[in-house]
């Protein structure tokens, strides 16, 4: 095991890795931009190094920066979280050629995934379903049209590069098409720096489901379950939860089996999260690999008891996974809000900036990751997130009573938070009955949805 | 005993709940002071720890800046104010601080030398690659915060240097 | 299930039972006295009703307030947590007249396990061991003196009404029996309003083990596994976890079965707890039955995923168990810390006063109960107790380091509190061993152990 | 529309986040506006609503004082300065306020009543048992802040007794 490692990233995950390091007996070295200097997590680290200004190119982007505080810090390993330079393979590499452990799969790993097209190969290889779709990137506008016409409108313009809903357009008709192909390779080239785009059949309101997956630099690779994450707002996860009020045993066998053979294709070791869309029929496709630990593995963690933090690392470090598939049980529900300092009212415009009373939630059944407290400055430089409100309990009926409470109880003055929305998103009986999909929230609460 | 060691003490002053260590080791002509606020005043950033760091009178060099872990750095802790017309130059990258091009060269600079824009004030070292930093303003070095070798970060404080 | 309920109590209990209620769909009136005004949870009540001034003689044991302020807000039950009158008989009689249900056991029961000698002799009755000692009260020296020389000393003389500690001497021969004795008397008498005194055989240095039960009123009765509570300060209890170090499957089964048999010679229903000694042969003895719920119920909570609360409002609702014994299973090994306003290097005096700085612990299996708050002043007319941080893992081990990271991470500034203390302890070969006994506190920690 | 409808108001406004709520029922001829505050300005104590209770003409006496459900009572939101020399007669205990010692009954005391130590202003029924409350002041009500048969808690206002 390490006996010290960098924590290169910010907020809320930093606070969680910190959280896993200490637990395990690894001294943490934590980077910090000037405008994180006030960070509460950073009494927590054993040293702690500012590596630059705001701005995250100059910053937590910033790869020799990040690689020098390494260095002179003399860590044996980085952990990058999400974000940031989590699934940069260059980093990873970088990493390497230095010695230095990146806590994450090989960069060869994350190359071969973070490729979506290459991706929906790897997936058909390995006999796993994919949305039908084009064979490979779609370079012009006459293979564009051909390729709709076969698989049928409604179809989805997505960037091989993409991620986050960039560089993703969809398109009913032909013109429509046409149009779509060029603002998403637009879009794709200024995001990504690659105007790589495909095609596939769009599927209307799916639910969105995910498989975390574990694996080892021995080739065993265990699936720790799902997470439905089909609230979304903007291709933005809100709610997160498990297991999955949508599917069967059944279906989360062959999910999970799917996953894990994805995974095997890609020779994946450490976390990661397969993605899969469900239709109204119940058949499931896969949509991409996220090669990193996600903001809502910690769902995962309170139905299984893992600690995927702490696996990562263990992971990283070369030892072999402890447990086997059978030894994975999920046991009750949990459900996660993401609490962002944003106001619903205003299109969800980020509310930074200082926090006067912060009483976060807390008794039986309730979990808080978060870096934030009272009279903290939230920076207007990165992600709006304040932390992450769980709830677990032993079904889903008691799990959204006990978030329900929570939200209630969760006092948050100064900054706009998303608190108001979660508790009418969880109070919406589509959501109570898990009738939910993708376009849940935009059906229900979009166009300045006023709370009343 | 450098800035890490300090650091470290610092840390476990807070974890401790210390509120004052004062170590005197008269075989390494060393005496270290670190006093400590219980109940910080403002209540939401780190607590200002108060460093007195006496150098023996043959050793290094000036009086270290106190750096609180998680501070702006930047900013003195415990220092004396800067004479006016005297600015601190900041380190523009984390690395591993050197005064000379190699071991055997002569410092780019010491107390006293006169720089302007184009002059190199030391070398940091960041991913094996040794890159000179500037000076960027005229004047007079008079004090050098860092000793030679010494890892630092963004934004810490290196030169006073007197520009008028 | 009760529609609406009045909260008889303050400070992180209030808090614990309004989550329950909110949970379950019950509405709460919450009581306060003037100095708790600035409480939070009042914020999350249905109604709050001001009783009376700080004094607690004149707020929260004021009987004639209370049930007047449950009267005019028109409740159905009361429910009174620990402490104040959570352990009166009068005032359960007292909610019985005014039919208004008293969440606890009947006053018959609280007033037979009550008193300390009763209790002794209904163990004794369900065949279960208690420590050697006379054979009811004590009412003159003679025959104490004829009762110690029988069972050997060293004896303990116990206040029949006791508890916290209070009228309870130890004597190691004649001399120092005869002062003892009428010591404890008066100790008794001044405390209680009974100078009713017992001898029992004192056992040095026990660990101590209680078993949590709860009962329905058709006679179901249930154990739920046992709570360690030997890191005692004065007979106050610091630190407790569930399972105890100490015992093996087969000496909890005994336990929890001669605890179920006390409560079926009480009539006990609601919950509630027996508390035992444990000695250095491993044999443990009847100590006494607390009939309430505890400060530590939460550590039971953790391994046995049953909420406590929501289980004493759905029993005293006149519900039957809705599990049987077999059902309970206990998962991983919980600690709980208690946090108090006390300087531990001043002999645990009381700092109440205002919390500049509020930053609770979070995380992976990490559970806090507070009704504290950045900004919230800690009245100096009540208890000292800040709230209670749990670490719930799949081992001892694991709990140990979970708890350890949590009291690193919680920032108090402001009142002085017991986190150091804790943080010693938890690091102690002998608690990490699980080899401490009630007195290990006083063993390593007394004297004004300055932290170092 | 009585003070215990006004305080669900309030708790929903807390819980929705509201800034303003306003009921203009012609048919009841009652109008109440609520608004508050969002952010508070002191950040620790219970966010202070603005209540306005406009009784119809024909109603009840006065407007009922605002009370934010956990602040301290005896405290007025919202309501007018009180005239110098003019004393809050605040409830001594948790109960049912009534006026009169029975339905049939005249009032105790009305505005104007001259009162001393010794006269009863009104009765709180706590427990089944009517308690006399007695002035214990020397002066006049000019104002009577509760209705008769509304609960009352420790430390509510009950009257505005003009001591000179």
């Amino acid at each position: 095991m390490f006996r010290r490692v960098l924590v290169a990233n910010r907020g809320e995950i930093a606070q969680r890795i910190i959280r896993a390091c200490r637990e395990l007996g690894i001294e943490t070295v934590v980077i910090y931009s000037e405008a994180d200097a006030g960070a509460i997590y950073l009494r927590q680290a054993d040293e702690t190094i500012c590596i630059g200004p705001a701005l995250a190119s100059k910053s937590y982007l910033n790869i020799p920066a990040i690689i020098s505080a390494a260095e002179i810090a003399d860590v044996e390993a980085i952990v990058p979280g999400y974000g940031f330079l989590a699934e940069n393979a260059h980093f990873a590499e970088v990493c390497r050629s230095c010695n230095i452990q990146f806590v994450g799969p090989d960069p060869e790993t994350i190359e071969a995934v973070g490729n979506k097209s290459n991706a929906r190969e790897m997936a058909i290889r390995a006999g796993v379903p994919v949305v039908p779709g084009s064979d490979g990137p779609v370079t012009d506008e006459d293979q564009a049209l051909r390729t709709a016409r076969e698989i049928g409108y409604p179809v989805m313009i997505k960037a091989s590069a993409g991620g986050g809903g960039r560089g993703m357009r969809v398109a009913s008709n032909d013109p429509s098409l046409i149009n779509s192909f060029h603002a998403a390779r637009a879009e794709a080239e200024a995001a990504f720096n690659d105007d790589t785009v495909y095609l596939e059949k769009f599927v209307e309101n799916p639910r969105h489901v995910e498989i975390q997956i574990l694996g080892d630099r021995s080739g065993n690779i265990v699936a720790l379950g799902e997470r439905d994450c089909s609230v979304q707002r903007r291709h933005q996860k809100l709610i997160e939860e498990s297991p999955s009020p949508a599917i069967t045993p059944a279906m989360r066998e062959a999910m999970s089996k799917a996953a894990v053979a994805i995974a095997r294709e890609a020779k994946y070791h450490n976390a990661g999260t397969v993605e899969f869309l469900l239709d109204r029929n119940n058949d499931f496709y896969f949509i991409e690999v996220n090669a990193r630990i996600q903001v809502e593995h910690t769902v995962t963690e309170m139905v299984t008891g893992i600690d995927l933090i702490q696996q990562q690392l263990m992971l990283a470090s070369g030892r072999d996974l402890e447990f086997t598939q059978d030894d994975v049980e999920v046991r009750g529900h949990a459900i996660e809000c993401r609490i962002n300092a944003e106001d619903p009212d205003k299109d969800f415009q980020p509310s930074p900036g200082k926090i006067d009373l912060f009483v976060p939630p807390g008794g039986p059944g309730v979990r808080v990751d978060t870096h934030c407290f009272g009279g903290y400055s939230i920076p207007s430089n990165y992600d709006s997130m304040i932390g992450k409100l769980l709830a677990h309990r032993s079904d889903r009926r008691q799990a959204i009573a006990t978030m329900l409470r929570a939200l209630d109880e969760f006092v948050i003055e100064g900054p706009k938070t998303t608190i108001p929305l979660h508790r009418r998103i969880l109070a919406h009986s589509d959501f109570r009955a898990g009738e939910h999909d993708t376009g849940f929230v935009e059906r229900y609460f979009s166009s300045h949805p006023r709370i009343s | 005993m450098d800035l890490s060691d300090i650091r470290k003490l610092v840390r476990l002053m807070e974890k401790a709940e210390l509120s004052e260590i004062e170590i005197d080791d008269s075989n390494q002509g060393l005496r270290v002071h670190l006093k400590r606020q219980l109940t910080a005043p403002e209540g939401t950033g780190g607590v200002g720890p108060v460093v007195q760091w006496m150098s023996p009178p043959t050793g290094a060099p000036g009086p270290a800046p106190g750096v609180a872990p998680g501070a702006s750095a930047g900013g003195e802790s415990g220092a004396k104010e800067l004479a006016p017309g005297t600015e601190v130059f900041a380190s523009p990258m984390v690395g591993t601080f050197y005064r000379s091009p190699s071991p055997d060269s002569e410092p780019f600079s010491e107390v006293g030398t006169r720089v302007d824009d184009e002059s190199v004030l030391c070398i940091i070292e960041a991913m094996k690659v040794m890159n000179e930093i500037k000076a960027e303003m005229r004047g007079e070095v008079v004090e050098i915060l860092v000793e030679n070798g010494e890892p630092v970060e963004f934004g810490q404080p290196l030169f006073h240097i007197k520009t008028n």
